[in-house]
């Protein structure tokens, strides 16, 4: 037990050289960014004077190594700074808009995992067959179609032509009311408030931009199951279980895919971050009010606060998914952290 | 006893390549279709029926026709024409970007792997670093600072695709660091570096190709994901990204060929190299041999 | 109890069908301790899963069938196996670790087979387990019941196994290869452990093993199989005085055992004199306090803990003892692929030590000292082609480029016994002995002074582990290099060595010439190893003093 | 939605509730439109593409009940109404007016800028006679000082109230009016979630016109125009702000669809005379023949808007803005070519801006096919968004590049003022006449019925037209799409005026 505490404290400690990185690298990408915010912020009608009052007035008219100090000075003190196209403190517009992406980027992770594993069992319990096949074709080309296009075709099809999905107009239509915040996560707090209407509703907006990250995300979850399934399967304890006479069901999801699952849950943390970059395109398709478009919006835009807080509440995530990712293989393997390993 | 033995027969090389392909059929067929995307790489712009680049005020936004088999695009451009010419371009692209990719991840993580102790916690963190960045967010960030040129579109791509080289590269060279035929090399006189670029390397090849095959379709989509923020390619190069972007707006109002046809074309693409990976490993892996 | 009629069993495979099992029959008495003996690929495995119904899928009873008490094992419906599994008919196999569940304590797992097998309740289950635990003599039982298969050892690992198999009082036991992979003194404890508790319950069992010497100390009777056919069967004592077919007598042959010389390994027609080695009296090698201590993860691991000893030209040294002694770890520094922690090897009186390993690879000496390695396939790249094995220190090192390195390569070949249409094919289109000789011409191949064997042909059969010893003691003859032997098996060391030494924890505890320490061991731990290596019963064999192992 | 409520999808995202703060976006200006009063407002007129426009030329009330101007032209007195309430109740009062004014002109940044325009640049300039007479004192006499008090800029604040939310670091209250509205307007912001949506609601006692007919209303923000336009053609939102120009072509044949011109606004190619080539005035005319106008008004525009090529040479009004002389030629291009110091033609990048692809694109793409005719090769370089201010309007470092300035006050002299004289933010070409610079500055503050004014104008015109260093492309629309509602109106600010919009039962 102790190795395993170990272990996740030894992981901590090692991220910090990370986070480090991330500000070094955001703040220098932030600075290498073409444009002048100042020219962007100072309106349409700016004169040379109103830039300037404008540059001082975002600090920018400092030298780098200056500028650096004050942002990391700022950051030491929990502030993320203020992003000038939205007016917020940037970690209020994270705090906002995290949740949003977290929903969508969950449930499509639940969804894809809930088509992907049992597909992945499913062809490796007969590999080679056409079923074997079969998946991997249709996993394959999931993955092979991009999400923002994937992202119009549904909603071509399912609200234009066939009005079966609600209008893909963010998080809740105009009808229902934000349930209370707790989470930021409307299916919980709707569900939190007792709100079925606002549920389904959140559920309902929830499918499609779910369904579009789903799919891109089947084949890596899928392809690794599958991978990791036929390992385990072939392995020795496998053959001792069997000869032990233990039942089909106990062997297959009580040995085998136990052990499968530690591969597949480095690959679901893989995918969870990436999925999260990915967000970006489909946030945008389907006016979702999550961090990626505040991404794209602000990159465009130069708005230097909010790259940075952004980048840094990614990375600060990606630390957290690693760290569950590594307490998931301590729950699920017992070898972790141990000198064996 | 010839000389030939001391390199394996070509045409045993020919007959496992064969063999691969036979074997599976999803395998042959991607082959087969990589085959066509090349050849349209390599020959399509001389063999299209337009100008990709040529506008006709006349005939803008046409459906797919005899005339125009994808129809045409908002300025009357012949979009089968544009499609087949784009191939070129997206190709290059995510083969120079992976092909970069591969070639750094490769020299750093087989350095690392090898060596281990500091060199390989520094690079590790490195890594760490570059993957906590949400990659294609990272991918915009680097295009939009370094302006949206072809080359810079390769090595934003480039870059989010080291550390997944490194990492696999790092742990392939690790497991056979202390294997005996790297012992047996070092017994046969050949210095470290020896060692690791003609011994232990070309092990790590097999899983390496995957990984290939599977970059090969992410560097399309990536490109094409750029396009669609609008950080692509410059205009009016066809590119299959920009083209789907661009026709996507077009899909409500019923010009559904805009986005269709080169979406098609995208994903067919990607969907070649993915389900090209298995092929190549097991093309590359003497161990398949029989 | 146990009849088995013509068993054919056939797998799909990339080229068609392979028949693995052709038709083989045999019978199992109540209470009988039947052995199956052959070499790999034989077939012994998948007759046993196949009594089981466990082939891999691809697998299928071609013809023929069992009958196990009344039932046919062939035409029983999937959850009649179920229940024969376990309850009736079970199995051990090779490599005990891997035959556990990693992630689920050992407790658990015989849990699952006690409830599967409706012997236990949810809340009887555990003390039975425990009761299943102290059955195979773990000591400190209740303890072990929470443990997971990495944080015990080996043996108790196979203990575990042997625990699940026995749990719900199976009336046949198959072993299949059950002490592979374990050191010598745990195989023996392992064996006894079986053995005991078979006669004890009165099972019936089935001993699958490559090791002749092995299965005609714990068999009642011996079943030979070859090619996926029974050659024949007998008792054990009747097989190794007077065997029938020319395969068994080639096995018998090839079973190291006392009092015979390296040749007699031979089948009978190959026995072609043995020439003389000539051992010089200057030292070719001195090794003086070699220590190698590891930065492990808790604490220093003192590996090698100041060796001494000399190797003179032509000397054929031994190096035994269990695993983990340092036997590796020695070899490694002698042949300068790792750096000692202290001490000096003085190759002709030039302090090697002093070098570290990564420059020594462009050092002249390179060339005059080599080595053959524990794993043959491990030790080939399996990139490479074996002439490109071959040729590569002699490109490397000679200098030696196209036709005169060709010509190298065939001759290298031929001195191996390797066929020269082999050259070109990788390691994995080789067999193991094949390897093996891959791995001697390459390593003699810049005509080494000082030749390292690291437990060369632990991983081969015996038949060919006879043919590889022979060919070393013919390349000595021949090319007058001194051999240091590394192998835990004493016998085979004594076949082909001159001198041995014996370590024990990274200790040299005992050396001397081979007949003395064989003949007359001095310490104790040497003795240990003699008695634990299984015995042919050969008839004129002097009883060995007998010497109780302790308990794993 | 209900037949109180009314859905509007936009493509714009609002990032502020007060226009004076620095970053605030276009698309927030429309709160300062519709939660706050202005002293004065324009009229209404019908628009030339169908509906409702404001009118430039009719001022009328809206805080202010009425107003003199002194006969020098340098004092204007403005009578507030007496019955003219904040939105929490408290009156509106002269100290108000001041406060905003104040605000308006301190705080910098375009505000300020903005306020100049019209004469106004420091507080001394205003004062508060009493509670309900508010005195504005201008430096100079000027025609375009009453216009810009009905730009969305100088709107009234509840001074006690943001007085009340300031601090000493943000006199101005700009933290607080970032967050809420406190104005006397029309509607009030109710809820505001940031890059989702905007809920007004209505004041019931409202003042400043006719109290608007719809209760409620939501303002979408939906980025994409495939969505937005599916949301209004399927009826799910009512009206659908700012569409595409295609997509108002197209859905013109089934809904009711506004396209207003811009009024002051023109899509242009611009040619920097700080490039060689561009030097040269055959070469400009050569391009000016050379642009296939009637494509790029099709492609880019899809019709939308109107035409600016092929008019008459001789200048008989000083209407604006105008159609050139020019038009597809490339016969004559051809000639004006060989006639200029390059024959063999030259190389050049043509720039556009990533944010404004949509029309940019197509225009370019036209523009440089058919310079390759007259052997120009164009190179297209798309630049981001934010870069494009810097490169194109402050370092003005782009050769061949398009360019749409529009301007809020409805004369051609500003238009000139802005984009014609040197050195000025929209002047990309680097343009520097002298008669320009001294007719524009002589008839910038001068009224339009000055009998001087007219002819000036015209001479300004033919000589811009004559050196061309912005080539004019069209006019663009201001597309509005409606599904069951009415009431639209066209404003100079290009945002929506939801006070007039109504429900009707489709
Ligand atoms: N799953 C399988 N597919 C195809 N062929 C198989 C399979 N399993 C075993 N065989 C073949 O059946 C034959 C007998 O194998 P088996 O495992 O019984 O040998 P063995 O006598 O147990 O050898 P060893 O001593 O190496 O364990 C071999 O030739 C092997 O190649
Ligand atoms: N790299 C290493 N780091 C730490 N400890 C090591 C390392 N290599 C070997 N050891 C330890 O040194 C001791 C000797 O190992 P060595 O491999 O020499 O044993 P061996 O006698 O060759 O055993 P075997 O018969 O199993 O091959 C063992 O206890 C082993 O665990
Ligand atoms: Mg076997
Ligand atoms: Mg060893």
């Amino acid at each position: 037990m102790q190795g395993r505490w170990g272990a996740v404290s030894g992981r901590i400690l090692q991220a910090i050289p990370v986070l480090v990185g991330v500000v070094v690298i955001s703040f220098l990408l932030t600075r290498a960014l073409p444009g002048d915010p100042a020219v962007q912020f100072a309106g349409a009608m700016a004169t040379e004077d109103s830039i300037q009052q404008v540059r001082e007035a975002l600090g920018l008219d400092k030298p780098l190594p200056q500028q650096f100090l004050i942002y990391v000075g700022q950051l030491l003190q929990g502030d993320l700074g203020r992003s000038v196209s939205t007016g917020q403190p940037v970690a209020a517009d994270l705090a906002q808009r995290l949740p949003a992406s977290l929903e969508l980027t969950l449930t499509a992770l639940i969804l894809s995992c809930a088509v992907a594993i049992p597909l992945g069992i499913l062809a490796a319990t007969r590999p080679g067959s056409w079923i074997d096949q079969l998946c991997r074709v249709l996993v394959t080309a999931g993955v092979s179609l991009p999400t923002f296009f994937t992202g119009i075709v549904l909603i071509y099809v399912f609200y234009y032509l066939l009005g079966i999905a609600p209008s893909p107009l963010g998080r809740l239509d105009f009808i229902y009311l934000d349930p209370p915040r707790v989470t930021g996560f409307f299916l919980i707090d709707a569900a939190l408030d007792g709100d079925g209407a606002t549920w389904v509703g959140a559920l309902k907006q929830l499918i499609l931009p779910a369904i579009t990250l789903a799919l891109f995300t089947l084949a890596p979850i899928a392809r690794m199951t599958r991978a990791a399934m036929l390992s385990a399967l072939s392995a020795d304890y496998i053959r001792t279980a069997r000869a032990a006479g233990l039942g089909r069901g106990k062997v297959l999801y009580g040995y085998a895919f136990r052990n499968a699952l530690l591969p597949v849950v480095t690959t679901l943390g893989m995918v969870f971050s990436f999925v999260l970059g990915a967000n970006v395109l489909v946030e945008k398709v389907f006016a979702w009010p999550g961090i990626g478009s505040y991404a794209v919006e602000a990159l465009v835009l130069s708005d230097y606060a909010a790259v940075q807080g952004f980048v840094l509440a990614m990375a600060l995530l990606f630390v957290l998914l690693n760290l569950v990712i590594d307490l998931a293989y301590s729950v699920i393997d017992p070898r972790f952290g141990s000198a064996a390993q | 006893m010839t000389e030939a033995h001391l390199t394996p027969a070509r045409s045993g090389t020919v007959a496992h390549i064969l063999y691969v392909l036979r074997e599976n059929p999803v395998t042959a067929l991607s082959f087969a279709l990589f085959g066509f995307f090349l050849l349209s790489a390599l020959i399509g712009p001389l063999l299209v029926p337009y100008d990709p680049l040529a506008t006709h005020a006349d005939r803008v936004l046409s459906p797919p026709s005899a005339q125009h088999w994808f129809g045409t695009d908002n300025l009357g451009r012949d979009v089968f024409s544009r499609v087949v010419v784009a191939t070129r371009l997206d190709l290059v692209i995510s083969v120079a970007a992976v092909a970069l990719s591969f070639a750094i991840g490769s020299v750093l993580g087989a350095i690392a792997g090898y060596r281990g102790g500091w060199t390989d916690t520094v690079l590790n963190r490195c890594l760490d670093t570059i993957m906590a960045f949400p990659l294609f967010v990272l991918a915009m960030g680097i295009v939009a600072a370094l302006g949206n040129s072809v080359a810079n579109i390769i090595y934003a791509t480039a870059i989010i695709n080291i550390p997944f080289y490194a990492r696999l590269v790092r742990a392939e060279v690790n497991i056979r660091r202390e294997a005996g035929f790297t012992l047996a090399a070092k017994l046969a006189g050949n210095s470290d570096a020896r060692v690791l670029a003609f011994h232990i390397f070309p092990n790590a090849l097999p899983p390496m190709m995957v990984q290939v095959s599977l970059n090969l379709g992410w560097a399309i989509l990536n490109a094409a994901g750029l396009s669609f923020i609008g950080l692509g390619v410059r205009p009016p190069t066809p590119e299959w990204g920009i083209m789907v972007a661009e026709g996507a707006n077009y899909i409500v109002s019923g010009e559904w060929w805009l986005a269709l046809f080169p979406g098609l074309w995208l994903m067919l693409a990607v969907f070649t190299f993915n389900l090209m990976g298995d092929g190549l490993r097991d093309i590359v892996d003497p161990r398949r041999r029989t | 109890m146990l009849s088995i009629d013509d068993l054919q069993v056939a797998f799909k495979t990339r080229r068609g069908e392979v028949d693995a099992v052709k038709g083989i029959s045999f019978q199992l008495a109540r209470g009988e301790r039947l052995g199956i003996v052959g070499e790999s690929g034989s077939g012994k495995s998948v007759t046993s899963y196949a009594l089981m119904r466990i082939l891999d899928a691809g697998g299928r009873i071609k013809a023929g069938g069992a009958v196990y008490s009344g039932i046919d094992l062939r035409k029983a419906s999937e959850s009649t196996m179920r229940d024969i599994r376990g309850r009736e008919i079970s199995m051990i196999f090779q490599n005990p670790r891997a035959a556990l569940n990693p992630i689920r304590k050992v407790g658990h797992q015989i849990e699952d087979v006690l409830r599967q097998h409706a012997r236990a309740t949810r809340q009887d289950a555990r003390q039975k387990a425990i009761a299943a635990l102290e059955a195979v003599k773990i000591r400190d039982a209740a303890a072990r019941y929470e443990a997971y298969p990495f944080e015990l050892s080996g043996g108790m690992c196979q203990r575990v196994v042997i625990a699940i198999a026995l749990a719900c009082d199976p009336k046949l036991l198959i072993a299949d290869e059950p002490t592979t992979g374990l050191d010598i003194t745990t195989q023996k404890a392992v064996m006894d452990l079986v053995d005991g508790l078979v006669r004890d319950r009165g099972l019936s069992s089935i001993l699958i093993t490559h090791d002749l010497g092995l299965a005609s100390q714990y068999c009642d009777r011996i079943v030979v199989m070859k090619d996926g056919l029974i050659v024949e069967a007998g008792e054990p004592l009747r097989l190794f005085t007077a065997p029938q077919h020319p395969y068994t007598q080639k096995l018998v042959d090839a079973t190291p055992r006392r009092d015979v010389t390296i040749r007699a390994l031979l089948p009978a027609e190959a026995r072609t004199p043995l020439a003389p080695h000539v051992v010089a009296p200057q030292p070719l090698l001195q090794v003086k306090g070699l220590t190698k201590t590891y930065a492990g993860k808790s604490g220093p691991v003192h590996a090698v803990k100041g060796s001494d000893f000399t190797i003179h030209q032509g000397q054929s040294v031994g190096l035994v003892g269990e695993s983990g002694c340092g036997k590796s770890t020695t070899s490694s520094m002698l042949a300068r692929l790792l750096d000692a922690s202290s001490g000096q090897i003085l190759f002709r009186g030039e302090d090697l030590a002093r070098i570290p390993a990564a420059a020594f690879a462009r050092h002249p000496l390179r060339a005059r000292i080599q080595m053959v390695f524990q794993d043959a396939t491990d030790s080939l790249n399996p990139r490479h082609s074996a002439c490109q094995s071959i040729a590569e220190p002699l490109k490397r090192m000679t200098g030696l480029r196209g036709a005169a390195l060709a010509a190298r390569v065939a001759e290298l070949a031929r001195l191996t016994g390797l066929p020269e249409h082999l050259l070109d094919r990788f390691p994995h289109q080789l067999s193991g002995g094949q390897k093996a000789r891959v791995g001697i011409a390459r390593a003699i191949a810049p005509e080494p002074d000082f030749l390292i064997l690291d437990e060369p042909t632990a991983a081969l059969d015996v038949s060919i582990q006879a043919v590889v010893l022979n060919l070393l003691a013919d390349l000595r003859a021949r090319l007058g290099m001194s051999y240091l032997f590394v192998s835990h098996d004493l016998n085979v060391v004594r076949l082909l060595c001159d001198h041995v030494i014996v370590m024990k924890g990274g200790e040299i505890v005992e050396a001397g010439p081979v007949a003395r320490v064989m003949d007359a061991p001095a310490h104790p731990y040497t003795r240990d190893l003699l008695s634990a290596a299984p015995q042919a019963p050969v008839a004129a064999t002097p009883e060995l003093p007998e010497i109780r192992l302790h308990a794993v | 939605a209900g037949g109180d409520t009314l859905v509007v999808v936009s493509g714009q995202t609002i990032n502020s509730l007060d226009l004076h703060r620095t970053g605030t976006n276009r698309a927030s200006y429309q709160i300062a439109v519709n939660c706050y009063d202005r002293l004065v407002t324009f009229g209404t007129k019908d628009a030339p593409g169908g509906g409702l426009s404001y009118d430039y030329s009719r001022i009328e009330p809206e805080l202010a009940e009425s107003w003199t101007i002194s006969e020098d032209g340098l004092t204007l007195t403005f009578k507030l109404k007496p019955d003219a309430t904040f939105q929490d109740g408290s009156k509106v009062t002269a100290a108000d007016a001041k406060w905003s004014f104040d605000r308006a002109v301190s705080v910098g940044g375009f505000p300020t800028t903005q306020m100049k325009a019209g004469g106004l640049n420091r507080p001394e300039q205003f004062t508060v006679v009493d509670d309900e007479t508010f005195v504005v004192t201008l430096d100079r006499p000027s025609k375009l000082s009453l216009p810009d008090l009905a730009v969305p800029v100088p709107f009234i604040i509840n001074s006690t109230l943001a007085q009340a939310n300031a601090t000493a670091e943000d006199p101005w209250a700009t933290e607080y009016l970032h967050k809420n509205t406190i104005g006397s307007g029309a509607f009030k912001v109710v809820r505001w979630d940031q890059g989702q949506q905007v809920v007004y609601e209505r004041n019931e006692a409202w003042t400043g016109g006719p109290v608007p007919p719809v209760r409620r209303i939501i303002v979408r923000e939906v980025p994409s125009a495939a969505t937005q336009r599916a949301l209004v053609e399927r009826g799910d939102v009512q009206v659908a702000f700012d569409i595409p120009d295609k997509d108002a072509a197209e859905l013109a044949e089934k809904l009711t669809v506004f396209s207003t011109p811009i009024e002051n606004c023109i899509h242009a190619l611009c040619l920097n005379s700080n490039f060689e080539p561009f030097q040269d005035a055959n070469v400009r005319k050569a391009v000016a023949w050379a642009v296939p106008y009637e494509a790029i008004f099709n492609a880019a525009a899809y019709g939308r808007g109107a035409p600016l090529w092929g008019g008459s040479e001789e200048i008989t009004d000083i209407s604006w803005p105008r159609p050139s002389q020019y038009a597809t030629d490339m016969e004559k291009a051809a000639d004006y070519m060989a006639q200029s110091a390059f024959p063999d033609g030259f190389e050049t990048t043509l720039s556009i801006s990533t944010d404004l692809a949509y029309w940019m694109e197509p225009a370019a793409l036209l523009i440089q096919e058919s310079l390759a005719k007259i052997g120009i090769t164009a190179t297209l370089e798309k630049i981001p968004g934010a870069n494009w201010r810097t490169a194109a309007l402050v370092e003005k470092t782009l050769p061949m590049h398009l360019e749409n300035f529009g301007g809020w006050l409805n004369t051609p002299d500003y238009y000139f003022f802005w984009a014609y004289q040197k050195d000025k933010l929209f002047n990309s070409s680097n343009y520097y006449n002298e008669e320009v610079e001294r007719l524009t500055d002589e008839v910038l503050h001068v009224a339009m019925d000055d009998p001087d004014y007219a002819p000036k104008i015209a001479r300004m015109f033919e000589i811009v037209l004559e050196d061309l260093p912005r080539i004019p492309l069209y006019q663009p629309a201001l597309n509005v799409a409606v599904h069951g509602a009415d009431g639209y109106q066209f404003w100079f600010h290009r945002q929506l005026d939801i006070r007039s919009l109504k429900t009707v039962e489709s």
